[in-house]
C-alpha cells in the first residue's frame, strides 16, 4: 500500500519533472488515437448510409390488370402477414402513372399519345433485412408470384447485388485499414513510450543497485505511461469532438441531404478515448519496461 | 559477514580477480587498496551481485550468492549499503529525494523517512542543500550525498568505493569518523580506497590487491 | 569538407549505435509518412472518380419532329464548330426508343399501346469542364435552344448541382484532413527526432564544452535525423506500393467496374516517399536541435 | 595568461566566488586548493565561460570574456584544454573515439590524429583499452582517460579539476610528470585539488581558496 503511494508519487513528479517531454508523448498518443478515432467515426458514417440503402430497398409487386379492389384488399392482407415482410405501401394505377410521368420528366411526351392508363396497380414491399439477399429474395418473390392475382414482381437485382457488394467492400476495407491504423496507433505508443524509457535506463540501473525490486521499478513507469495515455486519450476525444461537429456541420450546409446518413458523436467518446489512451500506453510502457533483470 | 572462496572473474577472457580468498567478519572495518585498475571495484560489484563469479563461491551475511534466486536479490541489496565510485545519483531528483529513494525502496514510512533523511544530511553536513540538485553541488558535496544515500537506512553491510576521492582533508575525516560510528554500532564496513592516509595507523584490517590477486593483507 | 566528412561519419556511427531506437523512430515516422501516403492515395482515386463522372455528364438537345436528315447534319456541324462543345453523338428516333424500352425494363408495356414512335431524334453532347456550372450551362442551352431545328434541351441540373456540390465537399475534406494529417505527420517526425534528441542532451553539452561549433554539433544530428527519415520514407512507400496492390487488386475483384476509377499507383513514390521522410525529418531534427547557445 | 580582476559570481543571491584577482602567466603551472565547495570548479568554470561573472573582468590568453561574441566561444574553448571533474566522457564512443573527438572538433587530419590520440594514451598508459567503452573502465583508468582528451591537442591552456582523485599514488605522479613536462614545452597549467601531496615542495604557485575567497597565495 504504501508502495503504491510512492510510486503515484514518483510517478507524478516524474510526469510534471519532464513535463514538456510527456506533453509531446501524450501529443503524438493523441494524434495516434485521433487517426483511429476519425477511421471510427468515417466507418460509422460509411455503415449508417449502407444501413439507411438498405432501409430503402424496396420490391414491387404488380397486380393483374383486371383485379377489383375488394381482391387487393384480401392481397395487401396476405402479404402484410407474411413475416419477411416489414411495411407495404399500395400504389394505385392512376398513382403510378404520376409517378411514371414524373421520372420521364420531358421525356414524358410519350405518353401524351396514350389514351387509357396502361399501368397496373401494385404493392411496394419493405422485406426485413435477413432476406435482403438476392438467392433468397428470388425464393421469395417465385412463391409469391404464384399467388393469385399477381402479374408480375421486380425488384433491382442488380442494386441489391452492388449494395451488398458495397457493404462487402466496407466491411473488408474497414477490417484491413482498421487493424493497419490500430496497429499503428499501439506502436506510435509503444514506441514513444519505448523512446522515453531509454532516457531512464541509467534511473533503472541504480534503482536495481538500491535494492528496488521489480514493482517498485516499474509501477511508476506504468503509472507514467498511464497518465500520459490518459491525456493523450482526453485531448483526442476533445479535439476530434470539436472538429467533427465543425466538419459535419460544413458538410450538412453543403448538403442538407447528408443530415440523414451523419451520425451524431457519441458522448461516450469522453470515455473511451481517455480509455484507449490508457491502456494502450499501459500496454505500451509494460513492454516498454520489459523484462528487468538483476 | 562476508567470505569469499576462490573466486575469479573474467571479463571475456581476461580475468580481472582471480582466486580470491576473503573473510570479513560481522562487525569488522575493512579497507581493500591497490592500484587503479586492480579490481577493487569489481570486487565489491561481485559482493552486490552486479558482477557474477566465473568461478568459486561467495556469502553475504546469510545469502549464498551461487543459490540466490533472482527476485530476492533486490533483498541482498537492502542488506547492503553501497557507495558508488562514479555516485550515481539521480540528476533529476533533489538531494532529500535522492536520499529519500533508498528509504522508499525499503517501505519505509513517510514520517521517519523525513527524519531520517534530515538526519543524515546533518551528519554529513549538507543539510542546506537538501532542496539542490546534484549538478548544481560541487564534487565534494555529490560526494557526501552519495556517502549518505548509503548509510540512511542503516544497513548491515556498507560498501563504499573511493569515499573520499573528492573529499578535502576536513570532510574525509568527518566522513571517516562518520563510518567507525556507524561500525561501533555493528554495521559491518568494507572501504576500497587508494589513498593510504585514510588506513595507516588504524589497527584494521587492509587488503592489497594487485592486478586482481590479493598481493598481502596486512593491519594498517 | 573535412568537418562535413568527420559529420557524416558520426552521424553513421551514431545512427548504427542506437541502430533500435533509431529503427523504432523510422517505423514512426514511416508509420505517419504512410496514414498520409493512404490518404493520399485515397483523395486521387476520389478525384479521378469525380473526374469520370463529371467526363460522363452530357446534355441532350431535342430536335423537332419533322426534320430532315439534311437540316440534321447541318445542325450537327453547327454544334460540333461550338468551343465549348467536346463531343457529339447522334441518336436517332429508332435508337431513342430502343434506349427508353431499355430503362423502363418490365414497365415497357406501358410503350406496347402506343404505334408509331413518338419519340424525337436528339443530340447528346459532351461540354467542356470549364463550362460545366448550372448558370453558364443555363445560358448556353438558352443560346442553342434558339437554333431553328432544336425543339428541347434538357440536361440533368439536379445531377450537375449535386456533383459539383460533391466535389466541393470533397475538395474541402481533402483540405482539412489533408493538412491536419500532413501536421500530424510533421509533429510526429518532430516529436520523434525531439525525443531522441533529448537523449544526447549530455553529450550536446559536452560537445559544446570541448569547443564543437555549432555546425559541427548540428550537422550528425540532420544527418542522422535525414537518414531516419529516408528509412522510414522508404519503407513507407515499400509498404504503400505493397498494400496498395493488394486492396486494389482485390476490390477489383470484388467489383470489377472499380477498373475505371482506381488510378494507378506512380512509381514516383519511391522517390517521394523517402524525399517526404527526408525532408520532414530535417524540418523535425533541426527545430529538435534547437538553438544552441554557449 | 589568465586574469582575473574583482571578479563575483552569484547563484541566486549567494555568492560562491567573490572579490576574485588572480594572475597566472604565460607557461606558468600553478595550483587551486581549498575544501569541498569552496569554489575550485567555480573558478574553473568561468575560464572556459561554463558559467559568467555577475561581476569583474576575466581575460583569457588574447580573449576579453566580457567582450567575446557566442560564436567565438568554441575558439577560445580550443586554446583550452579542460580535465573535469566528473570526467564527461562520451560513454557511447570509445576510448579511442572519446580523445579523437577533441581532435576532429579542431579539424585535426585524420593521420595526424589517428596519430596524436595512439601517442597520448600510450603516455597515460591506456595503449590497450583504446577499443574500450568507458564503462568498461575502472575509475581511475576513466579519469586518465578524461586527462589524455584534455592533452590531445596541445592547448595552450590546460585546466585540470582534481584530476588525482580516483588515481594512485604511482599513477598520480605518472599523470603529474606529464602536466609539468607540458608545462615545460609552453602550456600554462592550472590543476584544481584538495590533495596538498601534488603541491607540496614543487615551488609553484599556489592559490588557496576558502568560501569563495582567496585566502592567501603562497609558493608550495
Ligand atoms: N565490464 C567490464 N568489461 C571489461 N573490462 C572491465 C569491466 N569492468 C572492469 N573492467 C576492467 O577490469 C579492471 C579492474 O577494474 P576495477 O574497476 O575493478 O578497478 P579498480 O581497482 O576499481 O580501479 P580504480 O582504482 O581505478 O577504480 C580494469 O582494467 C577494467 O578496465
Ligand atoms: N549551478 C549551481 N547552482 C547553485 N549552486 C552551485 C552551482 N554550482 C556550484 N554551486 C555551489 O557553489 C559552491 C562551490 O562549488 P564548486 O563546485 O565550485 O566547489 P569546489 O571547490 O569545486 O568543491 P569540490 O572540491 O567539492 O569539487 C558549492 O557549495 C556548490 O553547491
Ligand atoms: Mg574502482
Ligand atoms: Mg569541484
Amino acid at each position: 500500500m504504501r508502495n503504491v503511494m510512492y510510486s503515484l508519487e514518483t510517478a507524478c513528479s516524474n510526469t510534471w519533472r519532464d513535463k514538456w517531454m510527456n506533453l509531446l508523448s501524450a501529443f503524438l498518443i493523441c494524434s495516434g488515437l485521433a487517426i483511429f478515432g476519425s477511421f471510427l467515426i468515417l466507418s460509422f458514417n460509411m455503415e449508417s448510409a449502407v444501413r439507411k440503402w438498405f432501409n430503402d430497398f424496396s420490391i414491387v409487386i404488380y397486380l393483374n390488370k383486371g383485379i377489383s379492389s375488394d381482391e387487393e384488399e384480401a392481397l395487401k392482407n396476405f402479404f402484410i402477414q407474411d413475416s419477411d415482410v416489414l411495411s407495404l405501401r399500395y400504389i394505385s394505377k392512376e398513382e403510378a402513372l404520376l409517378e411514371l410521368k414524373d421520372m420521364l420528366g420531358a421525356g414524358s411526351r410519350v405518353l401524351e399519345s396514350v389514351e387509357e392508363n396502361p399501368l397496373p396497380s401494385s404493392f411496394e414491399i419493405k422485406m426485413k433485412r435477413e432476406i435482403l439477399i438476392p438467392a433468397l429474395l428470388r425464393q421469395k418473390t417465385a412463391l409469391f408470384s404464384k399467388v393469385p392475382g399477381v402479374n408480375e414482381i421486380q425488384f433491382g437485382e442488380e442494386w441489391l447485388e452492388s449494395l451488398i457488394r458495397t457493404s462487402m467492400i466496407l466491411k473488408s476495407l474497414l477490417l484491413i485499414t482498421g487493424t493497419a491504423l490500430a496497429s499503428t496507433v499501439i506502436f506510435i505508443s509503444y514506441g514513444t513510450i519505448r523512446i522515453l524509457f531509454y532516457r531512464r535506463m541509467d534511473e533503472i540501473e541504480t534503482l536495481k543497485l538500491l535494492g528496488a525490486t521489480r514493482r517498485f521499478i516499474r509501477m511508476p513507469f506504468l503509472m507514467e505511461g498511464m497518465i500520459i495515455g490518459t491525456a493523450g486519450g482526453a485531448l483526442c476525444s476533445l479535439s476530434l469532438f470539436a472538429s467533427y461537429r465543425l466538419v459535419s456541420l460544413r458538410l450538412m450546409e453543403l448538403m442538407p441531404s447528408l443530415k440523414a446518413f451523419l451520425v451524431t458523436m457519441p458522448e461516450g467518446i469522453f470515455f473511451y478515448g481517455p480509455a484507449a489512451g490508457a491502456v494502450l500506453s499501459f500496454i505500451g510502457s509494460y513492454f516498454a519496461v520489459g523484462k528487468i533483470k538483476y | 559477514m562476508i567470505r569469499f572462496t576462490k573466486v575469479s572473474k573474467y571479463f571475456g577472457k581476461e580475468p580481472v580477480v582471480t582466486d580470491i580468498d576473503l573473510h570479513i567478519d560481522k562487525g569488522e572495518l575493512a579497507y581493500i587498496t591497490g592500484p587503479s585498475g586492480a579490481g577493487k571495484t569489481t570486487l565489491l560489484k561481485l559482493i552486490y551481485m552486479a558482477e557474477r563469479p566465473e568461478k568459486g563461491e561467495i556469502s553475504v551475511s546469510k545469502w549464498d550468492l551461487r543459490k540466490i534466486r533472482q527476485r530476492r536479490i533486490p533483498y541482498l541489496r537492502r542488506d547492503i549499503g553501497i557507495v558508488f565510485q562514479d555516485f550515481k545519483l539521480l540528476f533529476n531528483k533533489t538531494v532529500f529525494e535522492n536520499i529519500a529513494l533508498a528509504q522508499k525502496i525499503r517501505g519505509v514510512k513517510p514520517d521517519s523517512l523525513r527524519e531520517n533523511v534530515d538526519r543524515i544530511l546533518t551528519d554529513v553536513g549538507l543539510a542546506h542543500k537538501s532542496g539542490s540538485f546534484p549538478e548544481h553541488l560541487s564534487g565534494g558535496e555529490q560526494q557526501k550525498i552519495a556517502i549518505a544515500r548509503a548509510m540512511v537506512s542503516k544497513p548491515l553491510i556498507l560498501l563504499a568505493d573511493e569515499p573520499t576521492g573528492n573529499l578535502d582533508h576536513a570532510s574525509a575525516k568527518t566522513i571517516l569518523s562518520l563510518f567507525k560510528e556507524f561500525n561501533a554500532r555493528g554495521t559491518t564496513i568494507l572501504i576500497a580506497t587508494h589513498n593510504s592516509a585514510l588506513f595507516t595507523d588504524t589497527g584494521r584490517k587492509v587488503i592489497y590487491l594487485k592486478d586482481g590477486k590479493i598481493e598481502k593483507e596486512t593491519t594498517g
